[in-house]
């Protein structure tokens, strides 16, 4: 079986191997040291590098959750990706958008404004909890999508944020 | 001992509903338990024996309708109502209608919230009975729309001294709180409080105090019953705070010895006396470095953070809260509360550390807990259940006890890698990182030791090992695909592949 | 502190090897896990760093190779072995074999397991340091074949006087044990234990010992190290018992005072000084109710009752035997041997206590361990896995602590209630049956307690309310109906119906 | 949905409706006061005449096993239930038949001898235990079908018993 994911570091191919009861896992084309193999609903047991390991794995669409020995990483299955890619496309807009639901509390810049990276745009109250929204690069508000008191779903735009003419460094 | 009371409602949800419940059930008292529409299916509204349903998920619909809990309690023959922490659990008013209702609250006297939970009442009556008080100011109550009097915030915080913290005067957990350091402005801090806390605890009145050089947050659970006894269960060290939200608490405290946690009991011991305080309670003291220490505030409930008192005392708190609502008195002799060993407790929160801790929301595609010797969890949340903005975003607490700090820390940090939460993103390995510091093992803690020590980046902790990660997905899938869903479900599972190449003996077997 | 090995191989399986993995893990020390075929996807293999594959499900093919557990301690470079109990726990080749490689073996000397092993060597060495003994007799070992010389076995039992027991010289566990009450023929009897001795222990010689009339079984947990240091650490009564294999077991026991207990313990440590004991070890008793005591038999490894213990002492017994195993002296002081509370263990077995308690045989359709304040579970088995007939049928062990002896029969009813074991059967409700009763919660027990209370048809413990059962089981089916598995498994779960008929207050929401 | 179940009362019929998340339950007939309900991956709860039950359900073929608050009772859907009916209509025949995979190690009786309801017939070993297995009612042993050292699968015959034409009482 060969597959292909989509982690932080960029896209990895796997090949997974069963004959008799022994596994045979490639990386990228290199033989892993894979052993002592147990899978049982979504249960992975193995050792790898001669370490036993223990991993949870569930789904959800393309993305496969996976908790090793305390530690969780997010990855996508690639051939199920089409949906996810299209979803992340979206993110490298010009808008800023709630990652969460919630409230909007207060605004704190109005369009025209030059801001700085990590400067505060917007308060959000979301699970009883006031939240910050920073801005995640320099550059000027275009466009403000929202007004205080309203109700955000995950994902709403809450403002475009266009690259400056002038550097603002320093300020 | 027949039950002091024949049924009980929790009028809360979560982790703390299902741990009162768990007592009353051991002690043969019924439950009523209250759920919003959110929580039907939730452990705490099944655990119990009955469950009513109050309304909408927003709190103010829900868990925060007095009228409705009392109806409730009424309606299905409770006698007495624990009220757990948070929502209306330090709510005078919630307290008297109860009372008017003839139902017992399970809790101090309404006078005794009030004028504990007023936190400027609570300094001015601790500083006449002789319990020493952190400097700081009173401020007039806010306008319409919460407005402050600039000139009059800027003076007494000018008086006060920097750094100093903006506190809700109704408050607790953190929530109405801000920090403004010298050259700050401490009117806009003010007013960001205010609006927190109206919406938080429905009264905006916020005071000033000065903000202590690296404290630590100490203390001391008490109890008391209608008896005129008054008691302490030792210490509780709560510095490692993350915008002013307890994450890891402990006892006993690192910082103190012998002599100092007798003073500091006995202090506590004499606040509660002074409040004329019954039930469970907790008196919270900065201890500065050179073992000076202040009261900051007495919360009027039972803790989060009371299960490591239990591990080193051995003792069940919600039963001797139970028993002291009913007139009893202490079930406890002196030589019961000597703490014993150590006891360390985690906050697993849904929220993303890599993400500037936002609220994680979302199904839990996989949540299994850790057990063993010594390990503890109270959650309130299982397997396949939706996190949604409505409540507190902490969805369990684990503790541990051992026998010395080390062995509780190591016990702690196999605990959590045991830990397996997957569809939200949550706080593990953050809590990791604190516990696995070089600083945090040495005892070296104060309220400012996250921002020292695992701000930024670090924060996040470590990712999984990517490789490991792969390997795992890649058999899983493997799996997946060849044994077909329903076959999986009613036979016997796909046999566990024998092999181990590498490990077996070769010429022996 | 560094640890006092760099890696421990765990020679043992279930809840046990699980057990010593995580005191391991919490001190810094690599394990390795050995596995049967049956059980390379067993907890214990998945828990250890690494696992050695030793051979075919049949213990004598796997778990009792000698030479295949030295072999994989050296190839894996382990320094040391925790034999757990069972198996090679009390075999001194065994322990003489580690020796030889080069191996520590995490339990008393060699020579020590051997005396204290043959019951009848152990009695005389008792005698001899004047701990009283129950009368008794020994047998000549059997002939090939299993015979015994009938006449000399008549003899021998007519001296000793009836009810007499038939035991195993090198046994435990029960197994191996007959009883003969007067009238009955002591040769057959007798025979019978040869076999399952020889089949158990690999030696068929039995002994007699008079039978005393409803004694308790009290042991002491007693702890030795290398520099002539020997506590104990309190009683556990385990008179509970079906078989002769205990089932419920608890400390303190109801039947001791002060005075007794300091006598028995003082007894205890006598005994394991004159037996030259090192690390940890329970000396048993039988209690007559006249308070009379007499030595039963001293058991060289750490027990599978240990909990309860750990629990009211708060300590980690598996840790000081490994403390102990490396040269440290005892970890605690005197003051840290006070016990606290009371805890409770009782025995999940895969059996049918409706059908003769026969072993319960296949797959964990279900499982779902209880949690909560003061509840352990020691387990060796998860959801999916398969009950052979290779093993012995207890799947876990599940404990309490709470402040007195009502309250820990509460919470361990409680506990049994939450704990869910679908697709075998278990004696979950027989074990109900036992902490209901009357006679258990006036602490009058005894080892002939289950015979003279739950014998018979009443041994089953009540069935689920047949109609609740029927209702769940159909309410199940509708939602199986109406959702596809695929559906199920990957997107949300079909929402809980929010119905609440009866307990919506109406004309309030 | 109607259903039917074979439990150890007999054939009881269950229909469930489900209508705007309100649920009706009918045992036999008779409407029951079911409210409250929730199903999710096997986990039941409702309320039966008011009080909250919880419930855990595994399905095996035919079989529903069901945790009831701590209880246990194994259930089986009757449409489901054929081989299972063959199944056990064996178990009345004059077989004795072994409950357990296990050894022999002795034999009590002979073909021939007549035995008492409740005498030993077989020692079995089995999870490293010797257990009897005793007769269930009186009769003539007709056949004889193991010999000590036989290792036995789950149903394996052991003896056959036929009714004596003595009646043995008092023996």
């Amino acid at each position: 079986m060969h597959l292909e994911f989509r982690t932080p570091q960029g896209r990895r191919e796997v090949t997974v191997r069963e004959s008799g009861g022994v596994w045979r896992v490639s990386l990228d084309g290199r033989e892993l040291d894979v052993a002592a193999v147990s899978v049982r609903d979504g249960i992975v047991g193995f050792a790898l590098d001669g370490v036993q390991r223990r991993a949870h794995v569930a789904v959800r669409g393309a993305e496969r959750h996976v908790a090793v020995d305390g530690r969780v990483l997010v990855l996508r299955l690639a051939d199920e990706d089409r949906d996810d890619q299209a979803e992340e496309a979206a993110d490298t807009g010009p808008h800023l958008r709630a990652q969460l639901p919630g409230k909007v509390v207060k605004l704190l810049v109005a369009a025209g404004d030059v801001v700085t990276a990590g400067q505060p745009l917007v308060i959000l109250e979301a699970m009883k909890m006031e939240t910050e929204v920073a801005a995640p690069r320099g550059g000027r508000v275009a466009r403000v999508h929202v007004e205080a008191g309203r109700i955000l779903a995950m994902g709403d735009p809450l403002l475009d944020l266009e690259p400056d003419q002038e550097p603002v460094e320093g300020e | 001992m027949s039950a002091p009371f024949g049924k009980i409602l929790v009028a809360n949800r979560g982790e703390i509903a299902c741990r009162v419940i768990r007592t009353c059930r051991e002690m043969g008292i019924a439950t009523v338990a209250v759920a919003s529409e959110a929580d039907l299916a939730a452990p705490h509204a099944r655990l119990a024996d009955r469950t009513v349903h109050l309304g909408p998920p927003p709190p103010e619909a829900s868990y925060l309708r007095q009228d409705l809990i009392v109806a409730a309690a009424l309606a299905t023959g409770a006698e007495a109502v624990h009220p757990g922490y948070g929502f209306l659990a330090e709510n005078a008013a919630f307290a008297r209608a109860c009372a008017e209702a003839g139902l017992v609250f399970i809790g101090p006297p309404p006078d005794v919230i009030a004028s504990m939970g007023e936190k400027t009442a609570a300094r001015r009556l601790m500083e006449a009975a002789g319990v020493p008080v952190v400097p700081g100011a009173t401020l007039p109550p806010p306008g319409p729309g919460g407005s402050l009097d600039a000139a009059a915030v800027r003076a007494a915080a000018d008086a006060v001294g920097y750094p100093l913290l903006v506190k809700a005067a109704f408050g607790g957990g953190g929530k109405g709180m801000r920090l403004v350091e010298a050259g700050q402005d401490p009117v806009a801090a003010a007013e960001a409080a205010v609006r927190e806390a109206t919406g938080a605890f429905g009264d905006g009145t916020v005071y000033l105090e000065r903000c202590l050089l690296r404290p630590r947050h100490v203390e001391f659970q008490i109890f008391a019953d209608r008896h005129g006894r008054v008691v302490h269960l030792g210490e509780r060290e709560c510095s490692i705070q993350r915008r002013h939200q307890k994450i890891v608490e402990e006892t006993p405290c690192p910082a103190l010895d012998d002599g100092l946690r007798r003073r500091m009991g006995e202090a506590a011991v004499a606040a509660a006396r002074a409040a004329g305080y019954v039930g469970a309670g907790t008196v919270e003291f900065l201890l500065a470095p050179g073992g000076e220490f202040y009261f900051l505030e007495m919360n009027t409930r039972l803790q989060v953070e009371h299960p490591v008192t239990e591990w080193v005392t051995g003792l069940d708190l919600v039963r001797a809260q139970i028993l002291v609502a009913a007139g009893e008195p202490l079930p406890w002799s002196d030589a019961d509360l000597v703490p014993r060993g150590h006891a360390l407790e985690c906050r697993l929160y849904a929220e993303d550390p890599a993400h500037g801790f936002l609220p994680s929301l979302g199904r839990l595609l996989r949540y299994r807990e850790p057990s063993g010797p010594g390990v503890r969890v109270d959650a309130g949340v299982a397997e396949g259940d939706e996190i949604t903005r409505h409540y507190d975003p902490m969805i369990a607490k684990l503790s541990v006890h051992a026998e010395d700090r080390a062995a509780a820390i190591a016990r702690l940090r196999a605990a959590l890698r045991d830990y397996v939460v997957l569809g939200i993103a949550t706080n593990a390995a953050y809590l990791d990182a604190v516990l696995a510091h070089p600083a945090f093992a040495a005892g070296e803690t104060h309220t400012g030791f996250l921002q020292q020590h695992l701000s930024g980046e670090a924060a996040a902790g470590d990712a999984a090992d990517e490789t490991a990660a792969l390997v795992a997905a890649a058999l899983n899938e493997a799996v997946r695909g060849t044994a077909a869903d329903a076959a999986r479900r009613d036979a016997p599972a796909a046999p566990a592949a024998p092999a181990i190449g590498r490990f077996r003996l070769k010429g022996l077997d």
